[in-house]
């Protein structure tokens, strides 16, 4: 609803947390309200830093923080705006 | 006048048939003459690791396994490709991830594999944690820097 | 602290039995990180070729075998190692030549293999002749400058 | 014996042939009494296209013949003294 996000109100977003920023958040998932002022991805990660010393803890290595925007990877200026899902973890390491 | 390629790509829990695998994707075919067949394993590094757990993000894993299989069969004529990726708790000696690559010649096949591994690494989304002999330590496995390097080095995403 | 390995070296008429090479050289193994398996297999070029005669020199074709793998192992820390090449007469889809590689990441076993299949395709005496569908006219496979131009990339020798 | 070499004494070399060196040849392999002032291998290519159009056919391509002296590959310059066998082949097309 663009006009709802231009008026500033808050909207939901799917939080997806992996490997050490889940056990350092303490839940693999969550749905929050972003305020509409939370515009890029670094704003998103900033945002969630001032939740709680969980999330201070899982996301204070910002270098070390990866997100992805509904399941494709995201660069920090990225606008999360229309996004129903967001990933954070660290840099991967599978294969 | 090759005919666009469907890469076989999976994520999962259970072991891998890797014998299975290559002849699901060579059986009865003529028409390549180079295989390469990459396996990943879990080591056991000495002795320190008793086991690996591989958490990973279900949906997206099996997505950037897809583009990366794109992405090689785009840069390479390559005639058939398989990339496979497991899930969960492996023991030392099996196998984490397959990649097998079929071409008319070896460059392409040798080049896609290793392009495929270089940005499986650093773009899938997949996590390992160590579990050690103890029973009770774990740890999360460090990102390479070789692995970031590697990915660079191809000149583009 | 690795103990050097001893590079397993085969030239036969037999047809190969890949998986049970791979097993041989990996199976109860977690020391290495990495496995590569690459097959070089007879195409029929779209139905112009109904098989190929590999002439070898016997000896030779062993030792220059043994020559590139112990070249390769110098080069690279590598944990195992197979070569293989088929001798007499092989049709569209057989294996002519294996090579198996384990290391314990996997640069060192891409590497090793792309190294051993450049060497092996300009030193190894080995000689094709296809045999056509009109089952009597044969022709001798000519050499690729590109295979030349592989071994080159190498450095030396 | 090097001092009947140094005569100038013919040496029996065993000579094999691979390929469409082979097949031009007529045979894949036979035993020839080498002159003694035949020292490298571009000495004894050239020595055994004199021995008869068959060896001409094979061996006019001289850029197209490798040399290897008792198993391993030599360049045109090599000595072949002391080789027991020279094999002749085409560029190898193995792999």
């Amino acid at each position: 609803m663009p006009s709802a996000l231009a008026g500033g109100y808050n909207w939901l977003m799917k939080l997806l947390y992996f490997a050490w920023v889940r056990e350092r958040i303490g839940r693999g998932e969550e749905t929050l309200a972003v305020p509409a002022d939370v515009e890029t991805v670094a704003d998103l990660v900033g945002w969630l830093r001032t939740r709680g010393p969980e999330y201070e803890a899982a996301l204070s290595e910002a270098q070390a923080v990866r997100v992805a925007l509904d399941k494709v990877h995201a660069a920090p200026g990225a606008s999360i705006r229309g996004a129903a899902e967001a990933a954070l973890f660290p840099p991967m390491t599978g294969g | 006048m090759r005919a666009p390629i469907m890469p076989r790509v999976a994520v999962q829990a259970a072991p891998f048939d890797v014998g299975a695998e290559i002849d699901r994707l060579i059986a009865g075919r003529t028409d390549f003459g180079a295989s390469v067949v990459f396996t990943g394993h879990c080591r056991d590094e000495g002795g320190r690791i008793a086991a690996l757990e591989l958490e990973h993000y279900p949906g997206m894993a099996e997505k950037e396994l897809e583009r990366i299989a794109a992405e090689a069969a785009a840069r390479w004529p390559i005639a058939g490709l398989t990339i496979m990726h497991r899930t969960g708790k492996v023991v030392p000696g099996e196998v984490i991830v397959v990649v097998i690559a079929i071409a008319e010649h070896r460059r392409e096949a040798l080049k896609a594999t290793e392009f495929i591994m270089d940005f499986l690494k650093t773009d899938a989304p997949f996590w390992k944690k160590e579990h050690l002999p103890d029973g009770t330590s774990t740890e999360w496995v460090a990102p390479k820097q070789a692995d970031d390097h590697a990915r660079a080095t191809w000149g583009r995403e």
